[in-house]
């Protein structure tokens, strides 16, 4: 094992600077970045066992680890959170259904196009709703569409992974089976 | 409000909606939907594939089966009615009329052969763009369930405070300018406050004296005005002192005619201590 | 003592809340806040028990848990900042919106009191942000007004021309031009 190099002490050390510096972090932090922490950088494997042993020591507490899209960070656990609201009611409010459908849209068929939307919707979609996810960090411009009026090409961020507490698109819901879906009988025929 | 109050697609019990007073339990089978509930009704549904979906999924509507110089004639009154307010989702609407249209007369056409395969099925578009659709909308339900940050979980901050390097925030003339818009557009939502912009050479005077005033003595009338400056300035300082006077900042007194006019600060000889709170 | 009505478990559990709090709050949280958590809220000197017993438990770690005048706050140690200075290039610092509102309203309006700004910013001006500003050197005291509390006069400083680089107040930008460039904000939720 790399670790062998470091006494016991320094992977104590190490493991609070990186707990510290997680706590602390506004967004998730990768192993890259975690390796910035410190002038003499330790190598990922080093960091890897410190971010698990960390990750058990929270284990039971109202505080988790996790692993994200783009990187480790805390958060409270779910059951915390009905004690939490009691101190601020205010929620961020629920989407719409277009903005949830448009945001599904994106997130299983990426990259495409307001266009694309629109098609599978069979509705126009409003900039508002494109705006908002985008405000919220969860869309992004990929490049453009190289057809005529180079309509933007749509994906989700990582941020939008670590806001629903996923480390990549394939752990999003699975789809529903197409066949599933069975038209009455014609009569007519 | 109007009569039409509610329609819900989800709930099989409640009535989808009011017309004139009388609940509409479900729509009916031919397509008509009371113009009065059209309102609700785009409200409720995300357009055309979302009603179609709805109607074959709740309705059991055969879209084979559907009276299309009726479906015409009804479509054409709800373009009417929408015409003023949405016009653009009315031509989606308008859209899947045609298409339902389409796919019915090219069924009553005699096909070239008797080939089997779903190409030649007028309606495997249809149902391929319902089936792509309804499996999006499931797939938002599912999103939506996803604990969110912010809303079902909080991520954790903990203050790191640079104690050591103390650095200023740095702020511009602009910066001022911004946090006044931010008060002014507060202020036109709460409008009894009114914010009304003001000379400020008036109150620049005003702080001036004041600050000319500050140990408290008493000062000579005549020693606030700097003749030198031209009588412009003369004029706003004479109307800072009427200013303070108004609003209590400093007494001007006189002990008698043409006798010597003086200027304090509103008692100024307690003004450095500590005012308890009643 | 009154913790005595609780068995080991409950305050193990409201150990674990009341930490989950602190570590996922903006502001310090005082007691008083603490025990909202708390659908039956538990006596002070229980919380307090708990929170000394916290502050033990985090003791000789990366974070610390501080009591403050507003209540009480986790926060990384000095010690830690070397390494933490290491991830984040320092951002230029910011004041709050309250504070440039104060600022802004004292620069165009003096001399004012508190009051003033209060009811032209229409919600409560902290003391807090008032000491931010005089420490910074830019407003002072001028006087006290001659009504029943004797409110400070507030009115801005020759340093804080010479910070924005102004040689007198009438450079500053002339109010007159913004009305109609801001629309109300939005009252909708």
């Amino acid at each position: 094992m790399s670790d062998a190099k470091y006494t016991d002490r320094e992977l104590a050390h190490i493991r609070m600077v990186v707990e510290t510096a997680l706590l602390t972090a506004q967004d998730p932090l990768s192993v890259n970045t975690l390796k910035r922490l410190f002038a003499d950088e330790p190598p990922a494997t080093v960091l890897n066992d410190q971010l698990e042993a960390l990750q058990g020591e929270w284990s039971g507490r109202g505080v988790e680890l996790v692993r994200l899209a783009s990187g480790w960070r805390f958060r409270a656990r779910l059951e915390m959170q009905p004690h939490l609201d009691r101190l601020q009611p205010e929620k961020p409010p629920r989407y719409s259904r277009a903005v949830m459908e448009t945001l599904a849209i994106v997130a299983y068929r990426q990259p495409v196009t307001r266009g694309d939307i629109e098609e599978i919707r069979g509705v126009t979609v409003s900039s508002a709703i494109i705006q908002t996810l985008k405000e919220r960090g969860w869309l992004e411009v990929l490049g453009h569409k190289d057809v005529p009026g180079r309509p933007e090409l749509l994906g989700t961020t990582p941020q939008f992974l670590d806001d629903l507490g996923l480390s990549r698109l394939s752990e999003l819901p699975p789809l529903a089976e197409l066949q599933g879906l069975v038209l009455p009988e014609s009569t007519a025929e | 409000m109007s009569d039409v109050t509610e329609l819900l697609p989800a709930s099989s019990a409640a009535p989808l909606a009011h017309v004139l007073g009388e609940p509409v339990n479900e729509l009916p089978l031919d397509l008509y939907i009371p113009p009065d509930a059209l309102r609700v009704l785009l409200e409720s549904f995300e357009g055309p594939l979302d009603l179609l979906l709805y109607l074959i999924r709740k309705q059991n509507l055969d879209i084979l089966d559907i009276p299309m110089a009726e479906v015409t004639r009804q479509y054409m009154k709800y373009i009417e009615a929408m015409k003023a307010s949405q016009l653009e989702l009315a031509a989606e609407y308008l859209l899947m009329a045609a298409v339902l249209i389409e796919i019915k007369s090219r069924l009553l056409l005699p096909r070239p052969s008797a080939s089997e395969d779903n190409e030649n099925d007028p309606r495997a578009e249809l149902v391929r763009r319902l089936l792509e659709y309804e499996q999006m909308k499931l797939a938002a339900f599912e999103l939506d369930q996803l604990p969110q940050a912010g809303r079902d979980f909080q991520v954790v901050a903990v203050l790191f405070e640079r104690e050591m390097i103390v650095r200023l925030p740095d702020v511009s003339a602009a910066d001022l300018r911004a946090a006044w818009q931010g008060i002014l557009a507060r202020a036109k939502r709460n409008q009894h406050h009114k914010i009304a912009t003001s000379a400020l050479s008036v109150r620049e005077q005003m702080s001036a004296i004041l600050k000319l005033l500050q140990d408290g003595r008493f000062a000579r009338f005549e020693t606030l005005f700097d003749t030198a400056q031209g009588i412009p300035l003369l004029v706003v300082t004479f109307s800072a002192v009427l200013e303070l006077v108004k609003e209590k900042y400093i007494v001007v007194s006189q002990d008698e005619g043409f006798a010597p006019i003086y200027v304090r600060l509103s008692s100024a000889e307690e003004s450095h201590e500590a005012i308890p709170l009643p």
